[in-house]
């Protein structure tokens, strides 16, 4: 539980989705992160996503990794049964879960860290499978849970608040899923419910591995210069205890444009982000126009966001896998052992 | 060099060790070689050692004709066919004195190079096949089956058991049944021109096979997991695991296919590494479905921070760990026993797993069933013991077997219904005072039943608490767990010395192909002692027993630390004196021999024959 | 609620208690507190109960203020300073009776929330805090100096001892000293108005803290390894690790900087994950530079394969394992020493690492900075033992000291110079009989001297060979090699009781804390037990000698499975029944009084106090 | 050694270099690999290419991880300190002993499964790091060592020796190193000695992490749709036995062609591999342009090689760590150990 004012998740009214859930049914555990972190509103996205989409909530797995972000599946789907499992490795935990039951929709969450960091291995070869799946890393550029070291995905040149600065090359986990053959690849901001719910919609209806990276700022670390000049009592106070003594409760960040926009995003500390969003027009089946795209914005210094890559059709992992229909933990001793007469066979060919 | 005539015929017990170069063809000729002679009815103990090559190192093979059924290695050669110019000095280093030496002889070499005191027996295989065909690769592969018919006719071993396996081994390859039996043919004329065939060591018809197979234990423990339910198998290729993992595929492919659909009721996936191999199988061991990994030393190590949360998760995760010479760059074709403390014990913190010690690949198929109902019932990780000599050497050994009365044990997993009835679920609550808590698959129940899986920090109900009376009380649940784990694991197999003794002896695993051998020699040699052969490990109150009951007891192992004496004076509290260890490590299987003589030696020491010695004053 | 007067005074021996929220400002305030009791030269002992959590959760924070200057836990409290709602009525309850409970009291509370035999102390802080400030942040931040202002009027502490420290630390920033200032006065006044103060429990200056330093072990370890030359770092964030190689970073910038160039004479890299972290440990170990990783357990699970590597390819690396509860996703904010048998036995196959076992700041500065002359000498894997207790929290501990006659044994380099005289140089020849080879750095001479590093199948002069002989002299070597580490490693610290015993105690690391005031009191109670506190692994005989040396030996340590005793069984081969495990394991540091209860019952079993009994008949 | 003849590399002379050391010098023990192996022509480049630069053999280190590729630092340099390290993890042990001395030459030698398989995530930080060194992949698509099964660089669909199909998208290590900051990257094909040389010296002489990847067709499992119709003694015999109990002798596979050209290579065992040399005007310098070429060629089929992409004046790791020209592990006590005044000082603020 929290002890700290934070934004609640608002419930206008108890209204019922088509199965008869009320938004309720789709929530978890109170959240324990600091107040105004953008993972949070991820949970709350996720929450309305599977509210709007009339999904059971109990046929739904969440998994996850080890970090802040790895935490929030406690707060949404308190229903759906969870796994924190260790730290970078959910992908493979997700991909045999996903083996074992065809029949559930799976919710991989993760961080920065632990996909782009310890977990990029884990992080590819599930991309390459084809896993059915929404994965979605909650893009921070830091490790939240230990306290603000930079994760790969941290800009080159940026600064800690313990001062250090990276001289490592970021890693853009949108042009890496892209170029290992996820089939759904998008991007969106924390706090952009508008862009970000119908995503997550359409990511667990894709079939095959589909991929969303939400830029989710760090109320606690985040690791852009801070720029406020501006004499601040709890910023003195912290750096010359040297430790982060005391977080201030913030607001989350919301944002709202247009497709075919621009916008720059401020962040708590006066940080900022420009976020790019596809246009109407945007083709994102053009696999080799994509990242050209993502390139040249990147050059612009600008974040592209929206659903970047799309390949429709595509076969997941149960396909290239040939497996049968019935969920394979489904199958009984009949499905499963051949019995005694086979053997007897097999040991006649083994003489 | 001599060719004297030997008096003493030796029939169905020799050595016969071949020398050849690595990827040259002559694995399939030494086998049908091993095969015939089965197929005779005689038994052989067949071993390959080969190098940590793809072509072109040093590779033996070596057979031991044995009458009566030994299945270890003897020690020592009594014919060496050396076709390999590279190891030539050692190979005609090893035949015992006595022994015969058949070569190449196209190319004539020093009399230093022999020896006088062996047979020499000289056949101009390349010359024959550079006479016979102008293909170079053919030259090659046909020279094996020419020395096998050259060693049918020294050995007596009846062609058409070897033309018979032919039509086996190229079913519908008409050519090739064709071109094998003219090159077994050539092979016999010369060798019956050139040498007064049969050699004194022979080989004579007999009974002593009756139903046995000859089958490696990586394709037996492949079974085992099709017949213990297995869905979901996830590896990484290691030897010497890969065969495991491949040999499932296909008798998956045989056994597994939807005969309606022709869809699969089985996933495999080559992972990425050993991590993602263990988390796939935990993930699909999470969803309720029976999934394992095989593996070897190197991979248990990579798979220890997983192996940890599945402890702590109570994940059943079925492990085969086909165990090797260590570590990650060493004696990878090398066997060994020197894994068990990294497995009984894998990853950090306070962990104890469950350990399965098959000895043959008869127990490796049925050990490789249960581990899939231990897994489930103890909701922990299962490793199935194995090792190289066990895995991927072909053991001549009893037929499979399999009680179609039996039912896979899917443990405690509480059903939509038992929920739905409103009976209570504490993931980690205690119900039956076992330790062993009910969980229930993903997706049973909409409003029931569903749980967040975490290491620890949790209380019986899986609720987030970092509470230390909650840490004790769960910690404590899993060493209750632990102690029911003790009754379900296979019980170790102990027998008596045909005379009473005050000493015992324990092994486990490969070791026993040795060791009744050995057991046999001692007892001719007046040292009696009881058998222990463990199968399981947590272990039951009657290992801690047999130990007690003795004065001194013998611990035969395949590793340098001793681990499996570790392991029992940890876990049983005993006195480690009374132990005394047999270590054998340096990557070949332990021999008879080996054994025999430590044990004899250490027993005058340790003064275990007092009835003898008092006889001898 | 009572309020009556306490007639005895307790002066410098009493524990203060304040939960908390986290990330709430609190953390600094509490440590000032702790400080402001040194400044005035009386010994505390500090503890940090913090959650796995940045902001929100309770977080506790325990003073024991003690004159006689023990440094464990006491266990219970005297004055709860209650913060925190959400943990109020635990925080209540663990109150001593006649306790005093400090409370923010401008929200009224049930009388029921409240203990009878507790003295209530209510403070309106947060209305305080609204009246005088109008930024949010700034309420929250300075109600923390003003409860610390109404504490120091209550337990009679030094004002400006704390204006002192405020001066130190917002050096430079007159505006949070003035504003501090404030605070702290605001609450004296009040609570001067409002109680009667002091309270029976006081703080009064006195001399014992003399030279001794407050500092964490993680600082010390970071110091250690800066002493010790170490030049290249590589880790991964991991609590309770991450402040020891954050701390060796700033501890660089100070003192490894070049100060003619400005550039480094040091190297850290934050690897993507531990596999990494110790890979590049290894490599630059390898190419001759000094090299270690700090972790815990979940980090030293991912290493194993690269240690096992280590281990046979005689590579010096250092780690600092801080160990935390287990396992990965359990109870990282929790202290235990769990992970002996994963660091002492590390990788598969058969391994054996050297540990050291510091038992406070000061030893963990010496011990770190030893680790690597030890490393370097016995060309193997070195691990630090630390728990979270050690690093994490503040000690009062003896300063640090260097002897500058001390010079970095970099251990058996053979030189350019050598190799060009022609000294023969095999990689893994054991030319002084200590089982230690001589190694060079790459790139020392042009045509001498160079080798291939392997895992294994190698023969002396690092020749590639999969031969078992050569395989089993290498490992006979490793043996060898150990054998010289245990003279080598930090000796044991024995200590007879004031009377003579027949019975021990053996403990390591932390629990040495709660240990000394343990033994004081169990003197006390007539319970007399000679000590040995282990300091290295692999044990000297002085080990066994202790142990066989009495009929019952107790061992102490802060794990489920009695890992430390398994480890001297194995190694030592004594007779686990004389090891009587004295086990703590909830995460919690473990206490003087838990150990002198669990010792007093045992000892009355095991009937360890003949004398003491017969006099009581 | 090896038992069955194969290629020997051959000594024209015993020219001299600048330094006067023949190639002799720079070569290693005889090959174990099997005959007509790819990785032998690498080995025999690596040589050739050391030898024309003029380096001290023993100021070279050679780095590996496991495979038949990873064994081949025995059989060059064999004046040179190697480390055989373990699977996929050779890159982290580079960086540590480029960190130990930085005036070593450093070359990492490695195969598809070591780096793209088990090593992605090593394989992707070493890059991003700006590690100097010269990085190798010796690429056949399929772990050879363990026999043939398919590696994550093996095409889509393509079928192994043992019939297995592979689902997966396969990763182009080249595309990939590109996104994650090399500064250096080239392919090349491993008999086409005109080319793989001067990029070896090239990738020496480049300050920065140089990624080479070369294709080297693997005799005894390449993984390409055997073509040979005709009749064949010994795929029978193998496939009857069903395991591969003869491996036929066979000659490197060479090619030359130049560049701007494409040309189709035949493989041991009938399959090809369709090769594209950049063109003379082709500019390595244009990131986003570089990974356009090579999707463009990807979608034609054909394999891009020569020098994609380069940064030329990059920095490397030790710049962004600021250290001291003097390698790290030179440096003596008096450099090193502060001594007790300083710990005076320290202990005093620490009270
Ligand atoms: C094997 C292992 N190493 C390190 C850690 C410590 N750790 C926990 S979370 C984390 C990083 C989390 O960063 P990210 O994934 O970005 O999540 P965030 O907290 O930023 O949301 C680390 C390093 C761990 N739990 N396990
Ligand atoms: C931890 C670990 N897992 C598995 C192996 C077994 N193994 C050795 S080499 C290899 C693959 C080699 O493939 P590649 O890197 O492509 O080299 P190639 O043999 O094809 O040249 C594997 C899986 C190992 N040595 N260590
Ligand atoms: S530390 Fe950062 S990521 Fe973690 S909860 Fe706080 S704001 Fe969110
Ligand atoms: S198996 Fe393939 S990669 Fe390995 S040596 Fe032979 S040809 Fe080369
Ligand atoms: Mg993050
Ligand atoms: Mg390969």
């Amino acid at each position: 539980m929290t002890y700290l004012a934070k934004p609640k998740i608002h419930h206008p009214s108890l209204a019922r989705n088509a199965l008869g859930f009320t938004r309720r049914d789709y929530e978890g555990a109170i959240s324990t992160l600091c107040a105004g972190c953008g993972h949070d509103s991820i949970s709350a996205a996720i929450i309305q996503a599977f509210y709007e989409l009339d999904v059971p909530p109990h046929r739904v797995a969440k998994l996850s990794g080890i970090g802040c972000s790895s935490k929030t599946p406690t707060y949404f789907l308190g229903n759906s049964h969870g796994f924190n499992s260790v730290h970078g490795r959910m992908p493979s935990v997700l991909t045999g879960a996903a083996l074992a039951n065809r029949d559930l929709i799976y919710l991989g969450v993760s961080g920065d860290g632990d996909s782009a960091s310890i977990g990029l291995g884990q992080f590819a070869h599930v991309m390459r499978r084809g896993v059915n799946m929404v994965y979605i890393v909650e893009n921070n550029g830091v490790y939240g849970l230990t306290k603000g070291q930079f994760s790969a995905t941290a800009d080159k040149g940026s600064k800690s608040k313990r001062g250090a600065v990276n001289s490592d090359e970021p890693i853009d986990l949108v042009t890496l899923a892209i170029t290992l053959g996820a089939t759904f690849v998008a991007r969106s901001f924390s706090g952009d419910k508008e862009q970000l719910v119908p995503l997550i919609k359409a990511a667990v209806a894709h079939r095959g591995a589909a991929f969303i990276d939400v830029l989710s700022p760090c109320v606690a670390f985040n690791n852009h210069p801070g720029s406020t000049k501006s004499y601040d009592y709890v910023r003195e106070h912290n750096e010359s205890v040297n430790f982060l003594d005391f977080i201030s409760p913030r607001e989350e960040i919301t944002t709202e444009y247009a497709p075919g926009e621009a916008r720059t995003v401020v962040l708590h500390d006066g940080g900022t982000v420009r976020l790019h969003k596809v246009g109407r027009h945007y083709d994102p089946s053009d696999r080799a126009a994509a990242l050209g795209y993502l390139e040249t914005h990147r050059a612009a210094g600008e974040i592209v966001t929206g659903l970047i890559y799309l390949h429709a059709d595509s076969a997941d992992m149960h396909d290239a896998l040939d497996t049968i229909e019935t969920p394979l933990n489904a199958l009984g001793d009949t499905d499963l052992v051949p019995g005694s007469a086979a053997l007897v066979r097999l040991n006649a060919s083994l003489r | 060099m001599r060719t004297d005539v030997h008096s003493d015929v030796r029939v169905n017990d020799f050595v016969v060790k071949f020398a050849n170069v690595n990827g040259s063809g002559s694995a399939s000729a030494n086998g049908l070689f091993a095969r015939a002679i089965l197929r005779m009815g005689v038994p052989v103990a067949a071993r390959n050692i080969f190098p940590s090559n793809i072509q072109g190192l040093p590779t033996w093979y070596e057979v031991r004709v044995t009458g009566d059924g030994w299945r270890g290695r003897r020690g020592g050669v009594d014919l060496m066919v050396a076709m390999n110019p590279q190891t030539w000095d050692k190979d005609v280093a090893e035949l015992e004195p006595g022994g015969w030496l058949f070569y190449d002889s196209t190319k004539p070499l020093q009399p230093s190079r022999f020896r006088d005191d062996v047979t020499v027996l000289g056949m101009p295989l390349t010359a024959i096949c550079n006479a016979t065909y102008t293909d170079a690769r053919q030259r090659q592969l046909f020279k094996n089956i020419i020395y096998l018919g050259a060693l049918s006719a020294l050995l007596d071993i009846a062609p058409e058991e070897i033309e018979r396996l032919f039509g086996e081994q190229y079913k519908g390859k008409e050519a090739l049944i064709d071109a094998n039996r003219k090159a077994l043919a050539m092979g016999r004329e010369h060798a019956q021109q050139a040498f007064a065939c049969p050699l004194p060591i022979r080989v004579a018809r007999s009974d002593r096979v009756g139903e046995r197979i000859f089958v490696d234990g990586n394709s037996a423990a492949a079974l085992g997991a099709v017949y213990g339910g297995a869905t979901v198998a996830a590896w990484y290729p290691l030897t010497p695991s890969s065969s495991l993992a491949e040999s499932f595929g296909s008798y998956c492919r045989k056994l597994r296919t939807d005969p309606a659909t022709g869809k699969k009721r089985y996933a495999i996936i080559q992972a990425e590494d050993e991590l993602a191999s263990i988390g796939i199988v935990v993930g699909a061991a999470w969803n309720g479905a029976r999934a394992f990994t095989a593996t070897s030393g190197p991979g248990v190590s990579l798979m220890q921070e997983f192996l940890g949360l599945a402890y702590f998760a109570e994940i059943p995760a079925v492990l085969f760990n086909v165990q090797r010479g260590s570590p990650s760059t060493g004696m990878p074709t090398r066997t060994q026993q020197a894994d068990l403390v990294s497995c009984a014990y894998a990853s950090h913190g306070d962990t104890k797993h469950v350990l399965i010690f098959p000895e043959d690949p008869t127990e490796t198929f049925a050990f490789g069933a249960q581990a899939f109902d231990l897994a489930d019932r103890l909701q922990t990780p299962v490793f199935v013991m194995m090792d190289l000599d066990i895995g991927m050497q072909d053991w001549l050994t009893e037929p499979f077997e399999w009680d179609d009365a039996k039912r896979l044990d899917r443990g405690k997993v509480m059903t939509e219904a038992e929920l739905e009835a409103g009976r209570d679920f504490g993931r980690y609550l205690d119900v039956d005072g076992d330790g062993i808590p009910y969980r229930t698959y993903p997706g049973t129940h909409p409003s029931k039943g569903s749980y967040f899986t975490r290491g620890t920090s949790k209380d019986r109900y899986a609720r987030y608490t970092e509470e230390g009376p909650a840490y004790v009380d769960n910690m404590q649940r899993l060493l209750r767990k632990f102690e029911t784990a003790k009754s379900l694991v296979p019980a170790p197999v102990i027998t008596r010395a045909s005379k009473p003794t005050r000493s015992g002896v324990i092994w486990f695993g490969s070791t026993g192909a040795a060791m009744s051998e050995s057991l046999a020699a001692l007892e001719l040699d007046g040292i009696h002692l009881d058998r222990m052969r463990l199968r399981g490990f947590p272990f039951v109150d009657a290992v801690a027993d047999f130990i007690t009951a003795h004065d001194h007891v013998f611990v035969v192992e395949q590793n340098r630390d001793a681990q499996m004496k570790s392991l029992m004076v940890n876990e049983c509290g005993i006195d480690p004196s009374r132990l005394i260890s047999i270590l054998h490590y340096d990557g070949t299987p332990i021999t008879a021999r080996f054994i025999t003589r430590e044990i004899a030696e250490k027993a005058r020491v340790f003064n275990v024959t007092p009835l003898r010695r008092t006889g001898a004053a």
